[in-house]
């Protein structure tokens, strides 16, 4: 993770993420729109302050969901390149957690296609947060 | 024969170890489900628990044998 | 442009832009989701090779006209922030030209308002471009 | 009293200067464009010619005084 050899690699996870990295890598001079969704860590939860993250996954996994992802958008909307970068392990309010990058000839394609990463990415990646509050902690999600 | 099944998230609070080894053999992924949901009761207050085979999301039909990759998905958050 | 006094503006026509920059400019650990849209140099138009581009504008028109944009989107869509850069000058294809952030609580909205900004800023900001082949130039849209 | 009118992108290269000072007065908007029009016909071929006073985009029937900073504004092309 974040070694040279990964350093041009599309879907990634990573300890921690630069927003532009991502973004150039999916940059190219035919193409003539970027979208860039960047999630980062909120620092309130239902009104409770939230103090750290975690994030756990099943790395093998997660990175083929993100490839199966990466490719669906790729066959779904008129878009050239998917780039998303997630990070592991713990993580404070205000850190980016989450960039995707999409390029397309045209804009209008890209925002969609971006939307539909990030969306299908919350449901599908097997990804964990640990959300830590003053008094305890909680994985989100898992319970009603 | 025997299962090994990687733990991640609150699965691995609620059964207290980062990989679960049943004694008993499953000819499903059904069965293993069963299997869990009695060993380990709180498994059923999650909101979903998926089992991934070798990597991937597999329904309670999907035959299991001991070299499979099994693991337990509870739900997922990330992004 | 691009000295000190502008480097927290959110509305800027700068020589040239970070995409980083632009997205931290509108992050607080309070929002959850910024969309970013990066609009690069096509190297082609029509088939034919785009050698350079001019961007010229009608700069305090220009940010008027950004402001009122990033106004009109902050009432429309349930965002926080919005951050325009906007370059001006001589440019080589695959450069960045322009880089809206928006940020929001929640995703959704700030696909939707960082959408709203490029197509509207495309539609009324006073920025003119133009396109440089090998055999000569044009001001783009000026001419049916 | 007259007028300085400010010029970009093909503007300029039509009356071939960034600043235009006609020596007639005009009362609106719609006065300057139809003098524009006639003393520069080429400016008729473009997609569009807004005018801006004070860096607004103003209609046709805006009165104009010499104070104003007025600009024409051909097709944008920006983002």
């Amino acid at each position: 993770m974040g070694d040279n050899k990964l350093m041009n690699t599309l879907i990634q996870l990573v300890e921690s993420i630069e927003v532009a990295n991502v973004a150039s890598l999916v940059n190219k001079p035919e193409y003539g729109g970027i979208n860039v969704f960047v999630g980062t860590v909120r620092n309130h939860t239902k009104g409770k302050k939230v103090e750290k993250l975690f994030f756990e996954c099943y790395a093998p996994m997660a990175l083929l969901e993100m490839e199966k992802i990466a490719e669906r958008a790729k066959e779904e909307f008129d878009i050239k390149e998917v780039a998303i970068h997630h990070v592991v392990g713990e993580k404070q309010p205000g850190e980016v957690v989450v960039v995707i990058a999409v390029a397309a000839f045209h804009r209008k394609a890209a925002f969609a296609a971006c939307e539909f990463v990030i969306d299908t990415l919350k449901e599908t990646v097997p990804i964990w947060k640990k959300e830590y509050f003053e008094d305890g902690s909680v994985w989100v999600a898992a319970h009603p | 024969m025997s299962y090994t099944v990687l733990l991640f998230g609150v699965t691995k609070d609620i059964i207290g170890s980062s990989v679960y080894c049943p004694n008993d053999e499953f000819y499903t992924v059904g069965h293993l489900r069963e299997h869990l949901y009695q060993s380990f009761p709180l498994l059923q207050k999650l909101n979903s628990l998926m089992i991934a085979v070798n990597m991937n999301y597999a329904e309670d039909h999907i035959m299991l044998s001991s070299t499979d990759e099994i693991a337990l998905i509870p739900p997922v958050s990330g992004g």
